[in-house]
């Protein structure tokens, strides 16, 4: 098979199936199930045989200046791999999940669709289809939201909106890229961060970032968790869009710009980052819902992986990227756990829940090893992650350290709070009738618990084989020469004494609050209602700080404004003609109709000719 | 047929056609809906007839009429083939939207007798025959938008003639200090006599003023929210597909094409541009009558056009042109599918409207995708040429710009969302339970949204026709 | 022909024409408008023949002052028949009874 | 010099007999002051030498108008005595600023000094010859106006018929 | 030879009023149209005439008259004008004897009208001035409502105040240089030596007499009265043809031929024709009687006829004669229109007209056609011959009367979209269902009108370098 065949069957084979499973009969649920899974593990196959393929496309487009430049090598292979990978997972699990929903040949089909977009804009080489690919998910995301239940379409408009705005911000910024360097192929891409560039880059970082999912264009995803479905958030949320945002990141960061450690933009990622960690920690650490607690990690996750990037050292960008598939996996694996809960106890409300880990112990285990990974305890993925972006941050910065630190502890306590309540603790009787989720939906679990246990243990191969291929050369070399090393046993000592203390004070903080209130669930009360941050919590609560509402009280009264200019104007047109039918009535009134009058007007014109005519 | 007589069949098959109209009329009713679609029909031929040898090679066909000079180049082929592409699918739809409604004999001669005019202004060469057909349009737009005859119809239409013709007449006094300064009406003429120096600034603001007044800029945009009132197939015409159109293609035929213009009138017309996309905008997310915020919505995108065209760089000339096809389709579909929820539901007031998405389906569909490709969203068309438009901004060095157009793309978001919300989704109004609009409407909303999303998905098409007649245009011809 | 003389003709001449244009702004009764319309006309007779007279074209002035005459007697006829039909109207001569087109 | 004062009495008095015309408080009267005007004003004509133009004015204007006058009078029976006294005051408001008004203007004219015109033989071209040569166009205009001031008179005096009333 | 224009009509009126009874009713109308029609035709064709043999039995007698293309397009216009109010008339009039005395005025205005047109001296053009006067006294006051005599008798007035004017124009002109005609007063004021200040000044004085025979602002008292009160077969004569040649005829002729491209002059025209179009404009929005509209909407065209003189080259002649024959077109086809309402629905107030577009199409549509016509839309004549006025103005440096003339024809649009509003294109109030479309009369004269105004508008272009171009525009015009 041609390698352009290749390329462009793995960008719209997924897409095309996904319009042929619409023209199945909805009767028919079995037969689009079977096409769903099967076009999705054909994507995979596709997707996985392009690995160690260079090669490049370049088919006509869009007139002379823009041409479908498609390129084939290391780190597209990997990122298209791993949501391949992810989206067949999801599948399976969706199977038993999505069966009795009203819109289920939509679900599939949409996901699909996301799946050939992705594909098409990691494979793409010119900004401008990036940008294609880019929004196309915007129209999958509104679908996918929409179809959760009827009043689902509220928080399927605002995330539309919020991620419409950031992919214009994103076209802005690749048209000062056009402005500046005249060509938006990206191989051959070099921006200096002088003139126009560092605001095209900040524009960039914008669209990658809101795509990730960070501050301040957050707050749709909490909504998402509740209104829409499960494998939805399990799907793009948490798996594909983390790559997506840090794949461009990273492209932006270490490509199509040069980044330097000293310049202003590195810090201004690293701020983003560390606040993202800190906020959204704080903010998942009271939820009271399941899902809600996980949608706030994730946000906060991708604060770690911005951070890593953001330190422009090659420990914390290799720290970052591998963090970034680290997330991917136990963070999808912690919603599939959240709808398995969801499926069988019938809700994600944690004081309903409790005490159901024997009746779904094998959910629970994953759930076990899913947390551990995201706390960064040790023989997980995620700790090695961390490790390497704390290497990173320290280097750069310890205040960034501190809050990295800060964040896991966060993060350990919220999730022992979430594990005790849910699935230790007494058991109320209506969840005995509890019984462990189907096979379909426990296998991708196992499956991605496994990967996380395989990632953890032998580092070495993802990150020496997949993430730091994915560098320019010339950081790799800067890398080796300064003999370090990035997988295995993280080569810090403090780091790591640091990361155990912050693991255990979680337990001790859990067991203080666990013995304060009598229950898992209260265990994080204390910092909820700690004078400082009281106030600070209510007002979250009401979405006072959610910026897409301010934005919107903004735009408000924007319009006001617009409208009374808009009438004034219109005023002032219509008032032309009220002027003219006023002097109408004047000069209607001067005739009197006395006919000496009009003789004595001809009189005083006459003369006045006739001197004019006299000089 | 050589190509001279396709450019006067183009003008006078419609023009003469439509005042046969009536008398058709009185005969039978189904005649002189299909004569009248014919007559379009013929006039999209001759356009698609002119197009092989107008793109093939690069030679500009000339006729004459009435002794003045008519020019078909590559510009002139492409806005024509569009404006009548969709004025078919409008007249098309019209059909059963006009049935029960009296005066239907005069309301098919102005739709036709407005393309006749449409295509005339388009090809002509000579300012005083381009000001003939821009007043015949302003005259058909007049007894149109007073169609249904009521007090308040009339009075709005009054109002759009009025602000129309007073922009005309500055325009034309912009034409005759242009006369005054080269001897000469003739466009070629005036060029080969002004030979790149840039026109004056007087006449240029007079001119101006001519442009923004018939495609609803800001000073003057009121009138177009107001004709609203017409109905909506008119409304379509007017507002979405050629009428708004007449002045952008006229400030390119003259500010791209021929003439050259004084650093002052780029920022004039980009800070105009720039203030109506916001201000309108704005209002269009305020209002609550669905064809207003249409109408609205019309202005804010017209000025994305101006944006392209005024930039001079060939990115944002070939992302403008290709802005008048996208907007024309998407905003077409726009109104024909307030059209159906109004004959429908005999109501335009959006907050009695709601959940229609049950009843009428596929205008639901495609009302949101006409709505995402007028927003810019992939995969339908709209999205290369607001990306190409706001790049040719950008590269013209005016990155402010730029950016206020990005914040009026996010309000063009925001109010249709809004208005898609309030309308198809949410729980359906009470009481009312409307059906499908009849199969022709139907069928015609559908044709343009299907249009839109091929116009996207094979970009390539359109993108290269555009490419080849900005080269022209702007003298590099290849 | 004096000086003098003349001057004094011109006088009479644009004194007899003012009196009848006064007369013709401020009367109220429609007959003695026109008295005062044919005042003029005399005055302007006069003027006619004073011209062709002063420079030797006496001939041509009285063809003028002739042709005059006739016309505007015939002015007057029809003005006269104007004012009997608006007696039949309104009974009475009164210019302010011929005021009601306005506006 | 005797013939010179005689123009200016003639002169004097065709003022007077027009103020008269104005100030009459009688319609009559003024009337008659118009048709004393108009035998002024042919005498003189016969002093400027044009004979034939002074017959005419004397046979057409102090004839024909005063009849017409005369006639448009009693048709129209205008105001009895009590009227006229009640009229009269009333016209003096109007018209007391007449006199005075002349006076300034004739005054004000008088000091003009017009040249002296040498005057050639009277006879140079006889008037008939003049009206029937150069001045056809006029003749056939008079005949014209007459013929329409014949439709005047059969449009707008003849006697309204009942049913216009 | 072109004393038949006047002789022939003369005879025929003292024929026609010879034997009156045994005429019927259609001979006077039948004469009235045939030489009205002989006008149009021997104007068109007046170049290939023999123009100055002698007629066999009248061969001594010359009465100096001249003809060129200015003449020319009176000739056409007053012919087309007479045509259209015979036709009116017949429908209109209701008496008998009212219907007769018509005709026979009708023809002593054809005959002042064709006179003024072809003579050439300053005196005579006051004698046939006052001969059409005269006759429309008596048409306006020929069917005696106190309202037409009332307007007859102010406009007698003023026109005799215009007379004395005149008058003392002449007498100032035979006082300097002894001779009346326009060929002696235009050598007299271009030889070195003469007087020319005083002669300039009777000039003037006997324009000033035009001006208020052609009802320019300030002198413009008269005309409304006149206009509005008049029957309707008089005011479609009056609106049509008599005010423009007893006013602007004789103002064309002096600026081509007397003063030519005098600065002073033009001024004056200037300033009167730019007060005239403001001022008509802006009274005829308010009015609600459809005729008194019209009215103040010729005063404003006409201000249009006079500001194009004021250009003073030979571009602005050409422009007002070409406007002036556009307005005699299309604003006699307003009045027959106008007439047509009224035959149907008794009055000419537009309140009580609402929507009758729908009623009466064929009025309906040509009123439209005139209306956009006179505001100068394009594919009407009217354009044009604005487009003339405004390239005139503009060449003679003019450059803010150009634009005064062209922001007024907004105001002149403004008042016609009152009037389609109100009256034509409205919603039928229910009381008007019985209206039908106005009888053959009315609409023949209109629909020929119209087609007039859309040829001439349509192809104008093609008409400029025609050997047919009548309109004399052929002359410095190059596009």
């Amino acid at each position: 098979m041609t390698p352009t065949l290749h390329i462009l069957l793995a960008i719209c084979l997924a897409p095309a199936l996904a319009l042929v499973l619409l023209l199945i009969p909805s009767r028919a649920r079995s037969l689009r199930e079977a096409l769903a899974v099967v076009a999705a593990t054909a994507n995979l196959g596709l997707v996985a045989t392009t690995f160690g393929q260079q090669s490049r496309i370049e088919l006509p487009w869009l007139g002379t200046s823009f041409d479908l430049s498609l390129r084939v090598y290391h780190t597209a292979s990997f990122v298209t791999t791993a949501a391949a990978g992810f989206g067949l997972l999801v599948t399976l699990y969706s199977l038993p999940f999505m069966r009795k929903h009203s819109a289920h040949g939509a679900h599939y089909a949409l996901m699909l669709l996301s799946l050939g977009m992705a594909n098409g804009a990691v494979f793409s080489n010119n900004l401008l289809l990036l940008l294609f690919f880019w929004e196309g998910l915007l129209g999958t995301t509104y679908g996918m939201i929409a179809i959760g239940h009827a009043g689902a379409f509220k928080t399927a408009t605002k995330a539309l909106i919020i991620s419409g705005i950031t992919d214009l911000c994103l076209m802005l910024g690749i048209a000062l890229v056009w402005a500046q360097a005249h060509t938006l192929t990206m191989t051959n891409l070099r921006l200096p961060l002088e003139g126009m560039a560092p605001a095209a880059f900040v524009l960039l970082m914008i669209g990658a970032i809101s795509k990730g999912g960070s501050m301040p264009f957050h707050s749709w995803i909490p909504d998402a968790a509740v209104d829409a479905p499960t494998p939805f958030m399990a799907f793009l949320p948490a798996s594909i869009e983390k790559l997506l945002g840090i794949y461009l990141l990273s492209r932006l960061a270490l490509d199509l710009f040069e980044l330097t450690p000293q310049s202003w933009l590195s810090t201004l990622m690293m701020v983003v980052g560390s606040v993202t960690i800190l906020l959204a920690v704080l903010m998942a650490l009271i939820q009271k819902d399941y899902k809600r607690l996980l949608s706030f990690h994730a946000v906060s996750q991708v604060g770690y992986m911005i951070l890593g990037i953001g330190t422009a050292v090659p420990i914390g960008i290799v720290g970052g990227l591998f963090h970034m598939i680290n997330h991917a996996m136990y963070k999808s694996c912690l919603f599939l756990t959240g709808g398995a809960v969801e499926r069988q106890a019938g809700s994600t409300d944690l004081a309903s829940l409790g005490g159901i880990g024997r009746k779904m112990p094998i959910t629970f285990a994953c759930f076990i090893v899913a947390a551990a990974s995201i706390s960064g305890v040790p023989p997980f993925n995620g700790f090695f992650s961390k490790e390497l972006v704390y290497d990173g941050a320290l280097e750069r910065g310890t205040i960034f350290y501190l809050v990295a630190v800060a964040g896991s502890f966060l993060t350990a306590a919220s999730f022992l709070k979430l594990g005790h309540a849910a699935f230790l603790g007494p058991r109320d009787k209506k969840n005995d009738g509890v019984r462990e989720a189907p096979g379909a939906m426990l296998f991708p679990m196992l499956v991605i618990a496994g990967f996380c246990i395989f990632f953890g243990v032998n580092n070495a191969f993802p990150i020496d084989q997949l993430i730091v291929p994915m560098l320019p050369e010339h950081l790799i070399a800067e890398a080796r020469s300064a003999g370090t090393h990035f997988s295995g046993w993280p080569s810090n000592p403090t780091l790591v004494a640091m990361t155990a203390a912050a693991l255990l004070g979680a337990l001790i903080n859990h067991g203080f609050g666990v013995k304060l209130y009598g229950s898992g669930l209260h265990a994080a009360d204390h910092i909820h209602d700690s004078p400082g941050l009281r106030w600070v919590y209510d007002r979250a609560e009401r979405r006072w700080f959610d910026p897409y509402e301010l934005f919107m009280r903004g735009s408000a009264y924007f319009a006001q404004a617009a409208n009374k200019i808009d009438r004034a104007n219109d005023w002032l047109v219509v008032g032309l003609g009220r002027l003219a039918q006023f002097a109408s009535r004047g000069v209607r009134a001067a005739h009197t109709g006395n006919t000496s009058a009009y003789i004595v007007w001809s009189l005083i014109a006459a003369t006045f000719i006739v001197i004019y005519l006299g000089q | 047929m050589t190509e001279p007589s396709l450019i006067l069949a183009a003008i006078l098959i419609p023009s003469l056609g439509a005042l046969l109209l009536p008398l058709i009329g009185a005969a039978s009713k189904r005649a002189r809906n299909a004569i009248a679609a014919l007559l379009v029909l013929g006039a999209l031929a001759a356009n698609v007839a002119l197009m092989p040898s107008v793109f093939g090679s690069s030679q500009i066909v000339e006729a004459s009429l009435v002794g003045l000079r008519l020019v078909a180049d590559r510009l002139a082929v492409f806005v024509g083939a569009t404006s009548s592409l969709i004025s078919l699918i409008i007249v098309i739809y019209s059909f059963d939207y006009i049935e029960h409604y009296d005066h239907q004999n005069e309301y098919y001669l102005m739709v036709v007798l407005f393309l006749g005019s449409m295509m005339g202004l388009v090809f002509s060469g000579n300012l005083i025959l381009l000001f003939i057909f821009w007043e015949l349009t302003a005259i058909a737009s007049w007894r149109l938008i007073g169609y249904f005859r009521k007090e308040s119809d009339v009075l709005r239409a009054n109002k759009a003639f009025l602000v129309t013709v007073f922009g005309a007449l500055l325009m034309l006094l912009g034409f005759v200090m242009l006369w005054s300064a080269t001897g000469s009406f003739d466009l070629a003429e005036i060029k080969s006599h002004l030979s790149g120096s840039p026109i004056s600034d007087v006449a240029l603001v007079l001119i101006l003023v001519g442009i923004l007044s018939k495609s609803a800029t800001l000073p003057f945009h009121t009138w177009l929210p107001d004709a609203g009132v017409a109905p909506s197939p008119v409304t379509s015409l007017l507002h979405a597909a050629v009428l708004v159109k007449i002045g952008v293609y006229v400030f390119a035929r003259l500010f791209v094409v021929n003439f050259a213009y004084s650093n002052f009138g780029h920022t004039l017309v980009l800070v105009l541009a720039a203030a109506s996309a916001l201000v309108s905008a704005g209002a269009a997310l305020i209002e609550t009558d669905l064809k207003r915020i249409i109408a609205y919505s019309t202005v804010s995108q017209i000025a994305f056009i101006f944006l392209g065209l005024a930039s001079g760089t060939t990115i944002g000339i070939t992302g403008a042109l290709l802005y008048i096809l996208m907007h024309g389709l998407a905003k077409g579909g726009l109104f024909l599918c307030a059209g159906i929820v109004e004959h429908q539901t005999h109501t335009k007031d959006i907050t009695r409207l709601g959940g229609l998405r049950h009843q009428m389906p596929i205008t639901a569909l495609s009302f949101l995708l006409c709505a995402l490709s007028v927003m810019g969203v992939p995969p339908l068309g709209g999205f290369f040429s607001k990306a190409m438009v706001i790049m040719g901004a950008a590269d013209a060095g005016r990155p402010w710009i730029a950016a206020t157009f990005v914040v009026g793309a996010i309000f063009t978001i925001l109010y249709l969302f809004r208005v898609f919300n309030r309308v198809f989704l949410g729980e359906s109004a009470s009481g009312a339970h409307p059906r499908e609009g009849s199969r022709t409407m139907v069928g015609s909303v559908a044709a343009l949204t299907v249009l839109s999303l091929v116009a996207g998905v094979a970009i390539n098409w359109p993108g290269k026709l555009a490419e080849l007649a900005v080269t022209q245009m702007l003298g590099v011809v290849k | 022909m004096s000086g003098e003389l003349i001057t004094l003709y011109v006088t009479a001449i644009v004194l007899v024409a003012v009196t009848g244009l006064y007369y013709l702004l401020v009367t109220t009764s429609l007959i003695r408008a026109v008295i005062g319309l044919e005042l003029v006309t005399k005055s302007i007779t006069l003027g006619l023949i004073l011209a062709g007279r002063l420079t030797g074209k006496v001939g041509l002035g009285q063809a003028l002052a002739i042709t005059l005459i006739v016309v505007e007697v015939v002015v007057l006829v029809v003005a006269v028949g104007l004012i009997l039909l608006a007696h039949r109207h309104t009974n009475k001569v009164d210019t302010r009874d011929l005021r009601s087109i306005k506006g | 010099m005797n013939d010179a004062i005689v123009e200016i009495a003639m002169l004097v008095t065709f003022v007077l007999m027009a103020l008269w015309a104005v100030l009459a408080t009688k319609l009559l009267r003024a009337v008659v002051a118009l048709a004393a005007t108009s035998v002024l004003v042919t005498l003189l004509l016969f002093r400027l030498d044009s004979p034939l133009a002074a017959v005419f004015e004397l046979s057409v204007c102090a004839g024909l108008v005063s009849a017409i006058f005369l006639g448009a009078i009693t048709l129209t029976q205008p105001e009895n005595e009590a009227e006229v006294a009640v009229s009269a005051k009333e016209r003096i408001r109007r018209y007391w600023y007449l006199p005075p008004l002349l006076l300034l203007l004739g005054v004000a004219l008088l000091q003009v000094a017009l040249p002296d015109v040498p005057t050639t033989a009277a006879a140079a071209d006889d008037v008939r010859k003049v009206l029937w040569t150069s001045r056809h166009l006029d003749l056939l205009g008079q005949i014209t106006v007459l013929v329409a001031g014949a439709f005047g008179v059969i449009v707008l005096f003849k006697e309204a018929r009942k049913n216009e009333r | 030879m072109l004393t038949l224009f006047v002789l022939v009509p003369l005879l025929v009126l003292l024929l026609l009023n010879i034997s009156w009874r045994a005429l019927p009713r259609i001979v006077p109308q039948a004469a009235v149209l045939v030489l009205g029609f002989a006008d149009v035709v021997f104007g068109l064709a007046l170049p290939t005439l023999p123009v100055n043999s002698e007629i066999p039995v009248l061969s001594e007698l010359h009465f100096g008259l001249v003809a060129d293309d200015l003449t020319r397009v009176f000739l056409v216009s007053i012919g087309l004008v007479i045509c259209a109010a015979a036709f009116v008339n017949q429908e209109s009039m209701t008496t008998e004897r009212a219907h007769r005395n018509f005709c026979s005025l009708l023809l002593v205005s054809l005959i002042g009208m064709n006179g003024a047109v072809l003579l050439s001296d300053f005196f005579s053009l006051y004698v046939f001035l006052e001969v059409t006067a005269i006759a429309s006294f008596i048409l306006i006051a020929i069917e005696r409502g106190i309202f037409a005599v009332e307007g007859a008798f102010r406009y007698l007035l003023l026109s005799a105040v215009a007379a004395m004017f005149m008058l003392t124009g002449v007498g100032l002109m035979v006082f300097t240089i002894g001779d009346t005609t326009f060929s002696a007063v235009h050598e007299s004021l271009t030889i070195a030596n003469g007087s020319p200040l005083l002669l300039k000044m009777a000039v003037g004085i006997f324009i000033i007499g035009l001006f208020i025979k052609g009802g320019l602002v300030p002198f413009h008292g008269w005309l409304p009265g006149a206009y509005s009160s008049a029957p309707p077969g008089v005011s479609v004569l009056l609106a049509g043809i008599v005010t423009k040649v007893s006013g602007i005829y004789a103002l064309v002729r002096i600026a081509q031929d007397v003063l030519v491209s005098d600065p002073s002059l033009s001024m004056i025209l200037l300033v009167a024709g730019s007060a005239s179009i403001v001022v008509g404009a802006i009274a005829a929005i308010g009015q609600s009687d459809l005729k008194r509209m019209l009215a103040y909407s010729s005063i404003s065209q006409v201000g249009y006829i006079v500001i194009a003189l004021g250009a003073g080259t030979e571009l602005g002649i050409v422009a007002a004669t070409f406007h002036l024959f556009n307005h005699a077109i299309f604003k006699s086809l307003l009045f027959v229109d106008s007439a047509s309402v009224e035959s149907r629905l008794g009055t000419t107030d537009m309140g009580k007209m609402g929507g009758i577009g729908a009623k009466m199409p064929w009025t309906g549509t040509t009123t439209g056609i005139a209306m956009l016509s006179a505001a100068g839309i394009p594919p009407f004549s009217g354009f044009w011959s604005k487009l003339l006025i405004v390239l005139a103005l503009w060449k003679a440096g003019r450059e803010g009367f150009a634009i005064l003339a062209v922001v007024a024809s907004v105001l002149t649009l403004g008042y016609f979209m009152v009037m389609q509003h109100r009256a034509f294109f409205g919603k039928p109030s229910t009381q008007l269902d019985s209206v039908k479309e106005a009888s053959a009369g009315y609409v023949v004269p209109a629909v020929v009108f119209a087609l007039i105004t859309v040829l001439t508008g349509v192809f104008f272009p093609l008409l400029k370098d025609s050997p047919l171009s009548f309109l004399l525009l052929n002359k410095g015009l190059s596009w």
